[in-house]
């Protein structure tokens, strides 16, 4: 090695030398591991729309309102988490020299304490690309089996088998989208005829039969495709505020009665849903939280609003209203027994609501940079 | 893909409704796509300007008022080096697509809008502008603006979106 | 095809029908395509610092203050023009899967007018990765050769034959960085032993000589490696302002008799260089432009600055002083007879002034993320 | 890698000068590296806040101007999941690395940092901090901060910086 020259040393070195007391000790490097995650452990899906080459799942603790690590992931990648809380998958697209060249799309797994993958599968070359939903990539047969839905257009969904680590089938889901999990081994998706088509798989992730649901009347109403979910029933709102809510995982999946989120005097002042992800359930609260605008419009259905609504699920009823200090875009609720509203706003902010309380504790600011909703165990 | 292109956008015929709300909605535009706020940048709109205002065609195409827009989700390319019908250099146009109807307010015809993306490309990030006005669920995907439509072209990586007329909506 | 539903539809018609007039014509879908670079055609590298994965070079015309396009690229990818104005070269590092995965580094050739990819060489994965500067990517024989510095952390330079679309070489530099063209067939790189190591290539691309030139004292003052290039002489400064020139296109290199950007007094307030690209040289008008800043301190060597230090080259006065609106960190002036100062500032946004009166002529406002330089024909 | 690392710490022995105007300089710092605006974040300061202010190691490693960080030119691995010394969650840590001089205001004594880079991952993009005070040209790499470090970890993307005490300049 050369020898550095050295600036300024002498005078510095010499004050140093003579001064007495213990030193600090060397530090050896090391590495971070997360603990097991807990119910509240949040995975924010962020597309990093000012590139969109690739993005990235961030993970924080909202309790302690602390950055916890990042997986980088591919462009526009949807993510979904295992039930044992040991798995974060998800749906990448990569290009082999940044946003052009060989297309490789892959489900890979990645620890949620070591934030390091785990194994991939390269999966069919044609996973849907939008702004991501949490409805694109979901698993069923206790994680078994991993769906992730495909648009070329044509529609279909992949399923892989996560034990075999292998894809085992695609099925044709023609005039339909979306995989909701939807009984042990089947999945719902939603039409644009009005019907649910119901799909269930063998063992071995074949198609092993098919239905029809009628759901709704798309001459009458059309349903925003991003639901809430509790004890098997999907909730779904329409661009006037009406619940949808259907059974998907009785042996016989059943429509429930609808209901609306505004009263008519609400809806005389065009009080509507609006943002992404704009529902969200807390099982433990029995409450739905909705995102809602007044002064609606044709077109207002992905304006973000600062006004939560919560409804009773059992009464309808609108028990509480939460202001936000940001304009939400997306919901989440935790599924534990204390349970947190998280919501994302428009600047790049999680903001952390008691779900019971609806008390702002916080806001977690510039966490993402574009994202569109967010995960929860 | 031409023939798919022509097949899907005569599959629909969705009329954007217009309200007094479009201006608001315009300036909301900037903070709606992936909800965060980024900024809608006026550099060459001078030198755009110039293809604007055209007898029978008004406004600023690199504005998100402007009429053609009304259902329109991405990065303007009229800011990017595109034009209202044209990609930027080397951003590879997907030939499939998803339409809007929108009213031109020159002639008060509804026109049917072909929003073609430009791919092949990181984002552009210039002029991001959401108007959902004739913006269906994904079910519904010829009128959905939340797809990435580069799936047309030979990359699925986005720079950013034209709007030109393919038709009247008779 | 389903039949897709009709919203709001039938009154809009009915009003529309009955109208009378021409309509606009049906317009095709087309792709732009950019005239021959004129020598104000500019191009922004843009690191992309807050993802950092892959990055762009953004182009733009500064007269008109229109964006032309961009090009994207790999990791902290360098890039150079050719002489003939037809291709914009960069060095790319891409990984399989987005930030990880397999490494392929490849030297691409775009194309100025389509901003479309001509051709690509895989070079040795081992081109250095820094904030991104000028002089290592570089052509030599009139664009035949193209060379890539090398950090592993030894230090090389990879030579790639354009023409063949071959990598012909890898010469060690030990002890020395970088790659300034030095002649014909000849590179220099700079040392930390304050040498310059002049390498002479043969047909080939092959090393078929070294020489060391004593350039500066290391243990006297250390020169920034950014270096302004006009004729033959590259014009380096050091951290208190003393600008070390070079004559490397002689057939028997040269040191220059040093001199000073500050007068004694200036010295006294601390007047120094500062900044990433902080030296820009017009040759038309024959004149340095330097970024300086007032109060300097050890360490303020890449702070930006609103101040631009106009020299004579001839007479190595101080002629003039431009303030810039914004702080700037990186300059370029362009090699024409009607130049342009151009001033990258630390908001993202690309300053144009009248490299001979030091007139603002505006500023294109957040045209980049994180851009360490940029480059003109 | 850890003998090269080893003997790269050892082959400098540069003293950081401090001046009245580090504050100003930490102020700068969020400016400075890549030429633009990054905001320097203060979400998890509280959360931090129990690491700093140790006994013999004064100030905020969330803080730009942690006595730490006189020569760091990067992300700071303490609002990104990491530590002074530990990588994030998944950031494999460079064992190559640059090494800065810099004076702990608490005894007064000179201590060498090792600026590691975390790398496998994009880029953290919280707390952006340049501090050049010992920083030298190119051609005298070990003591220069705008090379990607990455360069020791199995991939170069860059994540974040720690900074850890690797000894005192005696």
């Amino acid at each position: 090695m050369r020898k550095l020259g050295l600036l300024c040393t002498a005078a510095s070195l010499a004050a140093a030398s003579w001064m007495a007391g213990a030193t600090l000790p060397e530090e050896p490097l090391g590495q971070e591991k997360l603990s097991e995650p807990d119910p509240h452990r949040s995975y924010i899906v962020d597309m990093e729309f000012d590139s969109l080459v690739v993005g990235r799942v961030t993970v924080v603790d909202p309790d302690k309102m602390q950055y916890l690590g990042m997986v980088t992931v591919g462009l526009g990648a949807p993510a979904t988490l295992s039930k044992d809380r040991k798995i974060l998958y998800t749906a990448d697209t990569f290009y082999s020299r940044g946003a052009r060249g060989q297309r490789t799309d892959v489900l890979t797994a990645h620890d949620t304490t070591t934030l390091a993958p785990l194994w991939e599968v390269e999966i069919p070359p044609k996973r849907a690309s939008n702004i991501a939903e949490r409805y694109q990539l979901t698993l069923i047969d206790d994680d078994r089996l991993a769906l992730i839905y495909n648009f070329t257009p044509a529609t279909s969904v992949t399923v892989v088998d996560t034990q075999k680590k292998a894809v085992v089938g695609e099925i044709d889901i023609p005039g339909c989208a979306l995989n909701y999990p939807a009984g042990q081994r089947r999945f719902a998706s939603i039409c644009g005829d009005g019907n649910l088509l119901l799909v269930s798989l063998d063992e071995n992730g074949k198609e092993s039969g098919r239905q029809r649901l009628p759901f709704f009347d798309p001459n009458k109403e059309l349903l925003l495709e991003r639901a809430a979910f509790k004890d098997g029933v999907y909730y779904f709102v329409s661009y006037l505020g009406r619940v949808h809510a259907v059974d998907l995982f009785a042996e016989q999946p059943k429509v429930l009665e609808p209901w609306s989120l505004v009263s008519e005097t609400e809806a005389k002042k065009n009080w509507r849903p609006g943002g992404w992800e704009m529902l969200a359930i807390s099982p433990a609260a029995d409450r739905l939280y909705a995102l809602m605008h007044a002064d609606g419009y044709q077109g207002s259905h992905k304006d973000p609003s600062t006004n939560v609504w919560v409804f009773d699920l059992k009464s309808h009823k609108k028990v509480a209203t939460i202001e936000s200090p940001k304009p939400l875009w997306s919901l989440r609720a935790t599924q534990d027994e204390q349970p947190l509203l998280l919501g994302l706003d428009i600047e790049g902010g999680l903001n952390v609501f008691d779900a019971r309380s609806g008390q702002h504790k916080g806001t977690m600011e510039g966490i993402a940079k574009t994202a569109p909703y967010l995960l929860t165990h | 893909m031409r023939f798919l292109d022509h097949m899907f956008e005569r599959s629909t015929r969705l009329v954007a409704a217009r309200t007094s709300r479009r201006s608001a909605l315009a300036r909301l535009g900037t903070l709606l796509v992936g909800g965060s706020l980024l900024p809608l940048l006026p550099i060459d709109r001078v030198a755009r300007a110039a293809e604007a205002g055209k007898s029978g065609d008004p406004g600023d195409p690199t504005a998100c008022d402007y009429w053609r827009y009304c259902a329109i989700d991405g990065y303007l390319c009229t800011c990017c080096g595109g034009t209202i019908n044209t990609c930027p250099p080397g951003a590879e146009p997907s030939a499939v697509t998803w339409v809007g109807t929108c009213r031109n307010p020159a002639d008060g015809k509804d026109y049917i809008i072909a929003y073609n993306d430009c791919c092949g490309k990181g984002a552009c990030n210039r002029c991001l502008c959401n108007r959902n006005e004739s913006d269906e669920p994904m079910y519904r995907p010829f009128a959905n603006n939340d797809i990435n439509w580069c799936l047309g072209a030979k990359h699925m990586s986005y720079n950013c979106t034209v709007a030109r007329i393919s038709g009247v909506a008779k």
